[in-house]
């Protein structure tokens, strides 16, 4: 389903996010991508969507290989891939209702479908009565909320969260984790980048963790941690 | 692409219109005032043109017959002129009313010459008019190949000054308007890139959650139609009341002969519509040259 | 303000100029073609007015003697004549004089009045020019008043219909000037406000941290600043430029004698300080102006 | 030291988001504000710096009156607080240096010691090799801190943290929260917002928990949670 193989990253500055990266993720699987700050969590994570181009080495996506990808595919891709973004990433003139619904008129739902399916997703993160808001009106906690209902409204077969819980408190925490085990169960590959030992070492999953841009552990039913 | 999403993009265009609050109002500010600039200008000018042509087609050219010649011979003359090429209309004037005219247009002081009207040593004469004012040189070489000629005349260096000069003028008047919508498609794109690089973040977002260049450029097509058209609103009210205005009250009071308004039906109207679709053409590809930046990746 | 502030500011107010890329570029593009709008206007609107001027000085007043008067009387209307309130200058001009100018204006045609110079039947003349050409009128009433005199000719219809024309391209010449430069000064700070308008969060932030609305200001005022004198410096060079080439080049294949551009120096430099000054001030207000909105709490 | 009584706050949309806060802080306090995410939790923060004025009640800074104070002297009231943004608010065309030279440029400070200070506290958060990068360059966590390098660069008498720990791994939250303790244990008043039932349980101070926008338990050395 996913498969990196030789995977580097360095950005224009010089930076070297990632390196010699090689991962292999089957569909329906649930990973946690766990390291430090500045790792490079995020950049792995940005990789499969292609919001950052690989500096070397092979990703395949569902057979497709991205390096291969012509700009007008992408669009295809990301529409097959939930992301929660770490910064969230609303689009700042639109209400919630539209933000979510977004993501359904471009592949072009009907607007009874997405009425429907707006309305749901925004139940299922406790967020009904925003709908209407813009996001700046919505609290830190609220807004990652709207991130994860947007990543999840089109049921995708990946889901990508980088950081889902860092604004939210453990209870509703919580609840978003049983979520994403819920769509999980129903056979939605997730991929979670996340700093929350709590949820890691009692949700216990594949973990992988990366260090100064290398994968230092990879264990099924993993602990938090990433010292080697 | 369905017809449902085209509805939604024109639904989203008209939205972001209204949501973007000052930024759409500075826009359609720049696309109203550049507007009002060129209207205004293609107004002036082509009427300005147009009374140049006028005072063109006053230049007449007046052919005097040699003095003793048949009154055949002249008859015969008149013919052979009028059929010139490009001779619109030739008009035969006695050596009597030559005089006549030469002592009306001295006034007082032509009392003076009264005295030759027993003795007119005046010749007979033509006026010719050329259809083409710019002719009237070429058309006088070849009357003065005629027999029976005594003179052509016609002011040379005054009609020679006064082409070159409208001709000066009216080059300028072109290159000043061509410059102008020139400017004017600048303004308005440049302003419309500026709001669209504040949005590029936006533009950024919606690609990463999955939208076709299409489906983000639509909307942005959309809102630059509007934004043209919206903008051209006010420029075309004041091409219509402005040009009725000058064109039915002030002009009465101006005495000049030569000076006469294109018709308000149908210039105006013609002058509004091309407005117009300045406006709206320069406001869509002002947007979608804008954005095409942005969508790269 | 503590100067390490001053120049704090002045650096930061450079640093925007270079960060902000494509908006800078923009605003500079919006400004520069403005300028050149308004700088080839002012060139020629003032360079007509000054044409015109030429032209309206070209109007005499011919006032003509009686006949039989004698030498006496004639140097003593002279004197008259050099004293009326706003009269610039008298030339005396004798009836031979006269006749020999009536043959030459005639040409060849002309040839026929040769008989008349043994007995000349024209007036001795005065040739008078006011100094303020509007006056023209008055003073020809005047001297009609006047003993001794038998006509006073000047081209009434002709010189109303120029003044009067001259006068309403004159104003209207004025009008649009006007107008350019408030459109100018419109799309200037309109553009500057938009590329606020997309800075908003950051002066928020800048407030969030304790800055003072002075302080977010002066970089804003130098930057806007910068950008009105950077934008000045294509429209100076073109008027510079256009101006010396037209002045020396093109004006010697034009002929008409009225056409007499403003003299290169000083005129072109006033110009481009004008624009200068246009440029500058507009882009510091536009950009204080428009932060104003934002600085409220 | 900070005052309120009896404050509401009531956003122009019609959403109450504190009721009658009744709440006194000394110099020199540790306080902790936990709550569900939208409890209000931002708000009371930013009712403090003066980013949202209260609809009712009286807050007191240093003897300031908040709602007589005019808008010439927020500045001056900003500059003694120095406030980790929960959305980090960082200048984004501005390099990590001069975001963080700004705090110390208000103020009208030399160059010299803007400089020192600045590499001082970058070296604190460990962001030394960042300085002439840009926010955008960033990683989540940097970002944060980069905010909390800004918020303590002037050496303000109280700090105001909104979640700053919420993109951080466990690690780097620990090595904050002793620089905060640091600041504190030097007179530094210190309202700290967290998710992290971690920190709160570990390094034990006053609890201010707040739910549904009332403040529902207020305790020294208290514990993480706000179920009544
Ligand atoms: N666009 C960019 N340009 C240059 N460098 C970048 C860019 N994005 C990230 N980096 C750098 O790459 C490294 C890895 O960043 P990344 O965002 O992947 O970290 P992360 O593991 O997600 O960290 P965090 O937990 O703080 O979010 C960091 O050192 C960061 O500074
Ligand atoms: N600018 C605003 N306009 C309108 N409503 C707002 C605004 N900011 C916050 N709210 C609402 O006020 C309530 C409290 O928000 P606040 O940001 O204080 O929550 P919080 O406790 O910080 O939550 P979180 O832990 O998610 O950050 C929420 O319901 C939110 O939607
Ligand atoms: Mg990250
Ligand atoms: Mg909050």
């Amino acid at each position: 389903m996913i498969l990196m193989k030789d995977v580097y990253k360095t950005y224009s500055n010089g930076v070297t996010a990632l390196s010699g990266i090689n991962v292999d993720i089957k569909q329906g699987e649930f990973v946690y991508i766990v390291g430090p700050s500045g790792a490079g969590k995020s950049t792995f994570i940005k990789l499969m969507y292609r919001e950052e181009k690989p500096s070397s080495g092979t990703i395949l996506i569902n057979d497709m290989n991205l390096a291969e990808l012509k700009n007008r595919q992408i669009p295809l891709l990301r529409r097959k891939i939930g992301v929660v973004f770490q910064d969230f990433k609303l689009l700042p003139k639109l209400t919630i209702y539209e933000n979510i619904a977004y993501a359904l008129e471009v592949i072009e739902e009907p607007q009874a479908n997405i009425r429907k399916r707006v309305m749901d997703v925004l139940e299922e993160v406790g967020l009904k009565n925003k709908a209407r808001s813009i996001p700046s009106e919505l609290s830190g906690g609220e807004q990652q909320r709207v991130s994860i209902a947007r990543a999840i409204v089109n049921r995708p077969q990946i889901v990508i969260a980088d950081e889902p819980t860092g604004n939210l408190d453990p209870d509703t925490s919580w609840e978003i984790m049983k979520t994403f085990e819920d769509i999980n169960s129903n056979g939605t590959t997730i991929i979670m980048a996340t700093h929350s030992k709590e949820i890691v070492n009692t949700m216990k999953k594949r973990v992988i963790a990366i260090e100064s841009s290398m994968i230092v552990r990879d264990e099924d039913q993993g602990e938090y941690g990433y010292e080697i | 692409m369905k017809f449902r999403t085209l509805m939604r993009h024109i639904r989203v265009g008209c939205r972001n219109i209204i949501r973007n609050g000052w930024m759409t109002i500075a826009s359609i500010g720049a696309v109203t005032t550049t507007l009002i600039l060129v209207s205004v200008f293609l107004a002036l000018v082509l009427n300005l043109n147009e009374i140049a042509k006028n005072i063109e087609n006053d230049v007449e050219i007046k052919t005097l017959v040699e003095l003793g010649t048949s009154e055949e011979e002249v008859i015969a003359l008149g013919k052979q002129l009028e059929e010139i090429d490009g001779v619109e209309a030739v008009t035969f004037s006695s050596n009597d009313e030559e005089l006549q005219g030469l002592i009306d247009s001295m006034g007082e002081e032509g009392e003076t010459w009264e005295l030759f009207e027993q003795d007119n040593p005046l010749n007979h004469a033509f006026v010719v008019r050329a259809e083409v004012p710019q002719d009237t040189e070429k058309i006088a070489k070849e009357i003065q190949s005629f027999d029976n000629i005594n003179k052509v005349v016609f002011g040379k260096d005054v009609v020679k000054q006064l082409f070159e000069f409208n001709n000066y003028a009216r080059v300028i008047g072109i290159a000043l308007i061509v410059a102008l919508v020139f400017t004017a498609i600048f303004l308005i794109s440049n302003t419309i890139k500026i709001t669209i690089i504040a949005r590029s973040t936006e533009i950024g977002i919606m690609k990463l959650v999955g939208a076709t260049n299409g489906f983000i450029r639509w909307p942005f097509f959309i809102e630059g139609l509007l934004l043209g058209v919206l903008g051209s609103f006010i420029p075309i009210a004041i091409v219509l009341g402005g040009y009725y205005y000058l064109d039915s009250a002030v002009i009465d009071t101006i005495s000049f002969s030569f000076v006469e308004l294109l018709p308000f039906n149908p210039f105006a109207w013609q002058l509004s519509l091309l407005v117009l679709a300045i406006g709206a053409i320069i406001g869509v590809w002002g947007s979608v040259m804008s954005i095409r930046k942005y969508l790269k990746v």
